[in-house]
């Protein structure tokens, strides 16, 4: 047996199941049940950090959540957890878990020389320093940087899974204390849909440290048994354990992580189960029982190892059969530590317990005196006294009303010290969503009003709206359960329910957060308020002094509340502190804000299922095997993966799209262009819908034609651009770019939806029913008459810019001969289940013609050979048709004014030295310019140098044995050499990483201007 | 996080189900070449952006793929029902002259 | 030239070599119900004209009860939106269906589409078809009781749902496929996943 | 308020108790008129009212805060600093605001920990890489610090950041402003706020404009919650609320008020030495000198004023978080919170003279606003003090909505930041 652990038959811990693990490399013995901090002190282990700032010895505060200072980094490597706190983490056999502060060594830390002139570091303290000289922060910063931080994050990619579970539920009950299991039970017993979450490892709350209370006759321990027992029984009910509400958003949405490994040996964990999962929780009503967590004095050396909240010493003598002192002082406002200081006076402990009341509550103290705890009414602590631990504390007797020194009293010595400030509600979920808590004066403490938000469905129970009597707690429990299941109209088979226990009456608590020390603030020793932050009640008063006056100021200025406790046990007494600093009334100071999360969630949990391969979606088109086939490279086109270009030989980039560029001009080439949207438009005002929505003209458009249109948003500008083909007078079949699909798909329902309800037209996606094969080349009609028998393909019958019904490789198809190369093309459109069929026949046909697949670069360059842009590549959302140079495709004389007309007449935008599109020619022919360089006058670039516009796309053309670039460039258009412009207006310099290229502006049709290749 | 009442699909739906339109009944200018630069401007660009009730446009984009309106409180979040963009006309219409 | 063959969006995953039979061993059980006929029609369900000639063609009344479904002996009617539906039959149908709907709306407001490359379905079965399902969508699924149809959000991707046999079929795009599938086998992990022999009547069924 | 800040008053304060400080601001009482009021005391609203006592001599203003000073954007943004902005009109303003940056500390005698560790804006797409290419060559030719980086590049010197070809959006590059970085927001309120105090600025916390006073034209006046206010010029700051404000004076702004969500991490031993933003996979993150990672979110899309989002924004955040950095996927968000950002068509904010005279607005910074704080002040205040635009925010005038001559910054505005 470990020095510090008793015998205690109701503690929660397996005495017959051993464990062993280290911590910073030492071994130690536990049981099943321990938490890493109950089995740390069952060895009188102390010491396990050193404080933020300046570096003091620090150990165990708590019990739970609300631990400020024991945050240890669990196992190492790809499991290794930063920050976990050792009073949270459960005992396995093999743990091994190490301290996050303390260098070079728990025993040595390098901040504690800096803590010897902690005065000379109050809050704020950065802020007025390293300013000057202007070099010194740079090199003080980095320092300053490894000093902070509590454990290290991974380096290695994490090995463990996570996922997200919805569930809509009648009730979400949020903790599994007694006042929780009794609304669950109460909810439960209606035949509602309910969902009890606790964080601990099993219910019972503080039940589980007060196994002697009493409740309807029995005790707390078998009236656990019993309503868990019920709970399990119900079908509609269901129990999370080790499950942490961490948020409550809008209209009662509950984020919950349960965690499903990290309590079990990394070796036993069930492969294929996930590590945590992420419940999101929609429930009609919330019930918070969240509780209380009872928040320490705030006195001199508070801080030392070996000084505890009251409540954790009572739990981990109740729960986890630890006596972490011999010889207690327990110090409190309060009646609450009255029955933990008689368990411990049972448990063979010396107890003395100081009361800051002068006149306490007679019941207790009978009972105190009668278990031998040696009480003392009206004293306080002045400081307390160690170095690695407590040893003592100097007591003084305190001031009847005011928070006065009224006399000296004795020093006690102890080896554990325990102190009760009355209990702090847990409000945080009421308040995530915009509720705010209300000070209690009688009950000294922010409470969530038991139905101060049942219009939004939230209820609160026991311990967290403020009942601190275990009675009282249950009987409104009782209560509360009736009005919220009245609202299903449901009556409560729990309201006649015996909760009657043995505790005394309530007297009230004396109202005291810092105790006094017969010194003004700030001379005697250092009187911790947030542990984590090293935020000492001095500093809050310099905070005042300095004029950050706003709670929030003060939070800021101080760091108070800011620690991965977010200020669970030093909130309270932060506000009373500063309450008092500016002479105002708690309510008056008021609160900070609550935000998830309650206690951290990892990022893991939080992004589910979303990671990986599953991170997001990937588009495939129905011909993807035949490119993977042909070990194609892919680049991502909006949520497509597309065919980039087909190295074949261990070609690169440029040797491929070379070869695939060639064999398009030349002969035969061919790619899948499925990935462009394709919208079905069917009704009478198809056509003037067209009108409305593209910037040319569609009333003259014959069945069996097809049309390229420009779209524009109604600020002028052109957003997407497609080819549409006729079908029949009244339908027609629209594509749009692959990126833009979806976007276009919602813009022309909105219109048609909101605007022109009247227009007799219908749309619908058929994007992912059209498989496309792209065949283009001078040898493409050879390679589609052999597959193409049943129409004609000659130019005469099937001219550019039309479609037809056919059947290609035995597929029924739509043929369309249009071509974003400028080369003689067919665009065969398939039901996408024949598209691996129909794209593997085309390529079998096209064999003896070479036909050659290609990718989306060659594609870019191609079109850009013929000046075609493409839309988000040449366009960036400020570019008109007009500067696009496409007056051509905008009809000014359609009678309904299309979206974006008007705003071409805006003085702006009707300027005609705007940024237009032209094509580029370098000097050297050899030179391929950067996309994205930037167009100026002269080589000279001493800057500022004034822009003119860029270059947006830029190849070399295999065809042309050249370099080729698209560019936009203000008043380009009247810069174009052909137009005989002025002479060297043609002339300008692109600049791209330190070097200008010389180039001539020209027109962006770099072949065959009069179109004749596409016609034969 | 919200919850929406698809008129339509006649259910309470999850957030993530819709996306967002922005602000509901914008009326585009019946002649717009008549009017001004500003007033141009004021239609294209302009909103009321209120703090409180905001009468707007949601689209149930996993379901129906139609437009609606909500009406909501921006800053508290309170939702105080969701029509059929005709029928929101008609309480939207009714309110304006009301005010 | 070859025969023309068909692909469904999941061919990639060889799901036939994978399949066998159901037992206790797996607590999801996933199959695909690959090319059927998908028929995308829209009107107006206040117009008699549309919906007679439709009821008369489909050889049932067209489901106007929103998130509803209707079933005939040759094909399955599913409620898409007000003035949307979308037919599910065997493959073979389309081709006649769009002639016929054509024949019969020509005077009457209407949208007919063959969509029938552009969805699959899967088919859900098992003792946590349901739970596995809470996972991939946010839908309230207590509400997706047999005969009705609703459209929601799967991961980052949408998909519509119904209640068919003692499963569920999940009715997607083809081009999300890829990832709807790695999707729900990664979310089926923990319950124990199967890939179902594929049952005929089960085809027949889904398409009608 | 003349005690300065340095090393030997920390001492000496040190050996007081610390008991000698004075306030760093003064909290004023409204008194009945002033020549200018600015509204909300945000950095920008507080580096205005320095910069107008500072350059401009004007001795009787106040700054008036409905609620705490510093508490809105600027207390809960992600305090990235840069200005590697795309067109000329924002390059230069941020560029302003960059140099005053770098001498800020001192200037204000208030270290404000301003920290040039870098910024990465990374390319995930063919698309992405041309458009960096395109800002950087931009910005280079404005005397602009930034170059452009190939994946190996960013690899080296972002060990941890997973640059395999395997992920959904493999890195192909970045661009790279070393003299960008952070700075400590708090510190920028506070510090401007103490600098202001000095120079006689009224700051009036805790009093809310309620209404504004037009006669004929011109401003007269503000309503508050603590009285009534008399100013010829009116300076409003008011970010996410401007276009409340705006409609006091009847006036409808080109504004939406969304939510913009932010979280943190637990504090870490240093992991990452400088920013990381990523448009394609939607996020961004730093490490603070406290050790918390700063990650921001993006945009929630409805209007809002409540300071909260959605959760399944932030799940896409920490999901983008842990593409790009595999290994924080067992780090633990540690708290939330949303702000209040208004977002204007052009993603450019709007320093403007309006059709009230002397009523002037400096909003629609969205989420990018922090990084310009000093610079905004600085030319708002010339332009109140002169009436007239200081020529590097002429281009941002209100008109530009009517003109059509927007200024373009999605692409290098993109996520939150
Ligand atoms: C989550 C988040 C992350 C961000 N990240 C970045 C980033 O990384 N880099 C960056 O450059 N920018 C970022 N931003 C944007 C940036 O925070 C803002 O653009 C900037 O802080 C705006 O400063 P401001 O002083 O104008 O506004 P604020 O700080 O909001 O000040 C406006 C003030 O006006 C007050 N006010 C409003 N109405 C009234 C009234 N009626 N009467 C009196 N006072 C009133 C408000 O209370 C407020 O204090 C981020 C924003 C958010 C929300
Ligand atoms: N003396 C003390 O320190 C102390 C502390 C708490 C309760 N009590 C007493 O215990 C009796 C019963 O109290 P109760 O049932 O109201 O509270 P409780 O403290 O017994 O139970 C609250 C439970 O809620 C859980 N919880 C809190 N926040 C959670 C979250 N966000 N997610 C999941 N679980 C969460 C906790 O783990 C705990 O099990 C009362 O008489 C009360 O006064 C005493
Ligand atoms: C850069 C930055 C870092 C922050 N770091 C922390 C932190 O370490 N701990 C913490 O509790 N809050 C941190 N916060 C969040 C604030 O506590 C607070 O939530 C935020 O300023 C919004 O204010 P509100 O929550 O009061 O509305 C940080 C905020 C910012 C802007
Ligand atoms: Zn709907």
């Amino acid at each position: 047996m470990s020095s510090h652990r008793i015998q205690n038959p109701f503690a929660r811990i397996d005495t017959s199941r051993p464990l062993s693990f280290t911590f910073d490399g030492q071994s130690f013995g536990g049981f099943a049940g321990d938490t890493l901090a109950s089995a740390l002190l069952a060895h009188g282990h102390r010491m396990l950090a050193r404080s933020f700032k300046y570096g003091r010895p620090r150990g165990i505060v708590g019990a739970g959540a609300e631990e400020p200072n024991a945050l240890v980094q669990l196992e190492a490597g790809p499991l290794t957890i930063p920050n976990v706190k050792a009073t949270q983490v459960e005992l396995y056999d093999g743990l091994s878990a190490c301290r996050t502060t303390g260098w070079p060594s728990l025993a040595y830390d390098a901040k504690s020389i800096g803590g010897h002139f902690s005065r000379f570091m109050p809050a704020g303290f950065y802020y007025k320093t390293f300013k000057w000289p202007a070099a010194l922060w740079p090199r003080v910063e980095p320092i300053i940087r490894h000093a902070a931080g509590y454990g290290s994050a991974p380096v290695d990619p994490d090995p463990e899974q996570y996922d997200h579970q919805h569930h809509h539920a009648d009730v979400l009950v949020v903790g599994a204390g007694a006042s929780g299991l009794l609304a669950a039970l109460g909810a439960g017993r209606a035949g509602l849909h309910v969902i009890l979450v606790d964080e601990q490892n099993e219910p019972g709350g503080w039940l589980l440290s007060a196994p002697h209370a009493v409740i309807g006759g029995q005790t707390a321990s078998d009236w656990l048994k019993t309503t868990i027992g019920e709970l399990k029984s119900l079908p509609n009910v269901r129990i999370l354990a080790r499950t942490c509400a961490f948020a409550l958003h809008d209209m009662n949405m509950i984020q919950a992580v349960e965690q499903l490994h990290d309590h079990v040996a990394p070796s036993a964990r069930p492969a294929g189960e996930r590590r945590q999962r992420l419940h999101r929780i929609r429930a009609g009503r919330v019930v918070l029982a969240s509780g209380a967590i009872e928040r320490p004095l705030v006195y001199g050396n508070n801080d030392l190892p070996g000084i505890l909240t009251a409540a954790a010493l009572t739990t981990y003598l109740n729960r986890y059969a630890v006596a972490v002192g011999k010889r207690v002082l327990l110090l409190t406002s309060n009646d609450h530590v009255y029955q933990g200081a008689c368990d411990l006076a049972k448990a063979g402990c010396s107890v003395v317990l100081a009361d800051t009341r002068s006149t306490i509550n007679p019941a207790w103290e009978k009972r105190a005196r009668a278990a031998g705890v040696d009480v003392m009414a009206g004293y306080g602590i002045a400081e307390a006294h160690g170095g690695r631990a407590v040893k003592g504390a100097h007591l003084v007797r305190l001031h009847p009303e005011r928070i006065a020194v009224a006399g000296n009293g004795p020093f006690i010595d102890c080896d554990a010290l325990g102190s009760s400030g009355g209990l702090s509600p847990t409000v945080h979920l009421y308040c995530h969503d915009g509720g705010r808590p209300v000070w209690d004066e009688k009950r000294l403490a922010f409470v969530a009003p038991a139905t101060g938000r049942a219009k939004a469905g939230i209820y609160v129970v026991g311990a967290a709206s403020g009942e601190f009597g275990l009675q009282n707690a249950l009987a409104q429990t009782c209560l509360t359960t009736a009005e919220l299941l009245a609202t299903f109209d449901k009556a409560s088979a729990i309201a006649t329910l015996n909760v009657r226990t043995d505790e005394p009456d309530l007297q009230p608590a004396r109202r005291i957060f810092r105790l006094p020390d017969g010194k003004p603030e700030g001379h005697g020793k250092k009187a911790f308020v947030d542990y984590q932050n090293d935020v000492a009640a001095s500093d809050i008063h310099l905070a005042v002094r300095e004029n950050y006056r706003s709670i929030e100021h003060i939070k800021r200025y101080t760091a108070l509340g800011f620690g991965t406790d977010q200020g669970k046990l030093s909130n309270v007494n932060g506000f009373a502190i500063a309450a008092d600093a500016l002479g105002k009334s708690i309510p008056e100071v008021g609160t900070t804000t609550y935000r998830p999360a309650y206690s951290p969630v990892t990022f893991g949990t939080l992004a589910g299922a979303h990671a990986a391969d599953t991170f997001e979606p990937r588009r495939y088109t129905a011909m993807h095997s035949c490119h993977v086939a042909r070990q194609a490279e892919f680049e991502p086109v909006g949520q497509w993966l597309r065919p980039w270009y087909f190295p074949t030989g261990g070609e690169d980039l440029h040797a491929a799209v070379r070869r695939e560029c060639l064999a398009a001009r030349r002969s035969v080439a061919m790619m899948d262009a499925s990935t462009l949207g394709k919208i079905d438009i069917r009704g009478r005002d198809v056509r003037e819908f067209l009108n409305r929505v593209y910037a040319n003209a569609w009333t003259q458009l014959a069945p069996g034609k097809c049309r390229y249109g420009l779209m524009l948003d109604e600020n002028g500008m052109v957003f997407d651009d497609g080819v549409t083909a006729c079908i029949a007078d009244d339908h027609f079949l629209m594509t749009t770019t692959t990126g833009g699909a979806a976007r276009v798909l919602t813009w022309l329902e909105k219109w048609h939806q909101t605007e022109w309800p009247e227009l007799d037209v219908y749309m619908t996606s058929v994007t992912d029913h059209w498989a496309t094969a792209a065949v283009v080349g001078p040898k493409s009609r050879q390679v589609l008459a052999k597959l193409c028998t049943d129409i004609d393909l000659s130019p005469a019958a099937f001219k550019f810019m039309d479609w037809r019904e056919a059947t290609v490789a035995g597929v029924a198809a739509r043929v369309f001969r249009i071509s974003f190369s400028g080369e003689l093309a067919f665009e065969v459109n398939v039901d996408a289940s024949y598209g691996h069929h129909v794209w593997e026949a085309l390529m079998a046909a096209g064999r003896e013609f070479g036909i050659t697949p290609y990718g989306t670069e060659t594609m870019h360059v191609l079109r850009a050979e013929k000046g075609f842009i493409i839309a988000g590549q040449d366009t960036d959302g400020s570019m008109t048709p007009f500067d696009l140079d496409m007056a051509w495709a905008v009809s000014m004389k359609k009678p309904f004014s299309f979206i974006g007309k008007r705003s071409f007449a805006r003085s702006d935008t009707a300027k005609s030295d705007r940024k237009q599109l032209v094509g580029l020619l370098t000097d050297d022919p050899q030179v391929i310019l950067t996309e994205g360089a930037q167009m100026i006058e002269t080589s000279n670039t001493a800057p500022p140098v004034p822009m003119f516009g860029h270059v947006t796309s830029s190849y070399f053309s295999p065809e042309l044995g050249r370099s080729i670039a698209l560019a936009v460039v203000r008043d380009g258009i009247h810069r174009r050499s052909e137009d005989g412009v002025k002479a060297g207006r043609d002339i300008m310099y692109a600049w791209a990483g330190g070097k200008a290229h010389k180039v001539r502006i020209v027109s962006a049709v770099f072949i065959d201007p009069q179109g004749a290749r596409q016609n034969v | 996080m919200f919850v929406l009442h698809c008129p339509h699909c006649g259910e309470k739906r999850e957030e993530e189900e819709f996306g967002y339109g922005g602000e509901a009944f914008i009326a585009r200018p019946l002649a717009p070449e008549t009017i001004d630069d500003v007033t141009w401007g004021e239609y294209l660009f302009m909103r009321k952006n209120p703090k409180g009730w905001h009468w707007e446009m949601w689209s149930h984009n996993t379901g129906c793929r139609k437009f609606f309106v909500v009406k909501r409180n921006t800053a508290t979040h309170a939702i105080d029902g969701s029509w059929t963009l005709a029928d929101a006309r008609k309480l939207y219409d009714a309110e304006s002259k009301a005010s | 030239m070859s025969e023309p063959v068909m692909q469904s969006p999941l061919h990639p995953f060889d799901l036939a070599a994978k399949a066998r039979p159901l037992d206790a061993s797996c607590g999801v059980w996933v199959s695909e119900l690959p090319l059927l006929g998908y028929v995308s029609l829209r009107g107006q369900s206040s117009d008699q004209a549309f919906t007679e000639a439709v009821a008369r063609i489909a050889g049932v009344a067209l489901p106007t009860a929103p998130c509803t479904f209707a079933i005939s002996g040759l094909a399955k009617i599913l409620w898409i939106s007000p003035d949307e539906w979308l037919i599910v039959c065997p493959r073979a149908r389309p081709k006649g269906l769009l002639g016929e709907f054509s024949q019969a709306l020509k005077s009457v407001k209407h949208q007919v589409a063959d969509n029938s490359g552009g969805y699959t379905q899967i088919y859900l079965q098992g003792k946590n078809a349901r739970d596995l399902l809470s996972h991939t969508s946010v839908y309230d699924l207590e509400a997706l009781t047999p005969g009705r149809i609703v459209g929601t959000t799967f991961g980052k991707s949408s998909l519509y749902m119904h209640r068919h046999r003692d499963g569920y079929c999940l009715l997607l795009r083809r081009s999300f496929a890829d990832y709807i599938w790695r999707y729900l086998v990664r979310a089926a992990e923990p319950y124990g996943f199967g890939v179902a022999q594929i049952d005929a009547a089960l085809i027949a069924g889904a398409a009608a | 308020m003349k005690k300065e800040y340095s090393f030997w008053s920390l001492f000496k304060q040190g050996l007081q108790h610390n008991e000698g400080w004075d306030p760093a601001w003064r909290s004023a009482e409204p008194k009945p008129s002033y020549d200018v009021v600015i509204v909300g005391a945000g950095g920008h609203g507080l580096a205005t009212a320095y910069y107008l006592a500072k350059e401009h001599g004007v001795r009787n203003i106040a700054v008036i805060e409905k609620g705490y000073l510093g508490g809105g954007n600027t207390a809960r943004n992600t305090t990235i600093v840069r200005s590697n902005y795309l067109w000329d009109e924002s390059a230069l303003l941020y560029e302003h605001a960059l140099k005053l940056w770098e001498g800020l500390t001192a200037d204000l005698n208030f270290n404000i920990m301003f920290s040039q560790r870098g910024v990465f804006n990374l390319g995930h797409t063919l698309q992405d890489m041309r458009d960096i290419e395109r800002r950087v060559n931009a910005n280079n030719l404005n005397g602009i610090d930034a170059l452009v980086l190939d994946a190996a590049e960013v690899k080296r010197r972002i060990p941890l950041i997973d640059a395999s070809k395997g992920t959904r959006y493999p890195i192909l590059g970045a661009s790279f402003q070393p003299r960008a970085g952070v700075a400590r927001h708090d510190a920028v309120a506070w510090g401007f706020a103490r600098g202001a105090s000095k120079y006689g600025v009224d700051i009036i916390e805790n009093c809310e404009v309620t209404g504004l006073d037009i006669a004929a034209g011109r401003i007269k006046g503000l309503q508050t919650s603590r009285g009534y206010v008399a100013a010829s010029r009116v300076g409003c700051v008011a970010a996410g609320h401007s276009s409340v404000i705006a409609k006091m004076a009847g006036i409808r702004m080109p504004i939406e008020s969304h939510p913009l969500q932010a979280f943190v991490s637990e504090s870490l031993k240093p992991v990452l030495d400088t920013v990381v933003m990523s448009n394609a996979v939607h996020g961004y993150i730093s490490q603070s000198d406290k050790g918390e990672l700063v990650i921001g979110a993006g945009i929630d899309h409805y209007n809002s004023y409540s300071q909260r989002g959605s959760p399944h924004v932030i799940e896409h955040t920490a999901a983008a978080i842990i593409e790009l950095f595999p290994m924080f996927s067992r780090v633990r968000m540690n708290r939330q919170w949303g702000g209040i950002v208004d977002t204007t068509p052009d993603a450019c904010p709007i320093i403007s003279k309006t059709k009230v005279k002397g009523l002037y607005f400096n909003c629609g910074w969205g989420t990018g606003g922090f990084k310009a704080t000093p610079g905004s002040g600085n030319v708002f205040a010339h332009t109140i003090a002169r009436d007239e635009p200081h020529p590097l925010n002429r281009a941002f005038a209100l008109d530009r909505f009517h003109t059509g001559h927007l200024i373009d910054e999605h692409g290098a505005a993109g996520v939150a930041h």
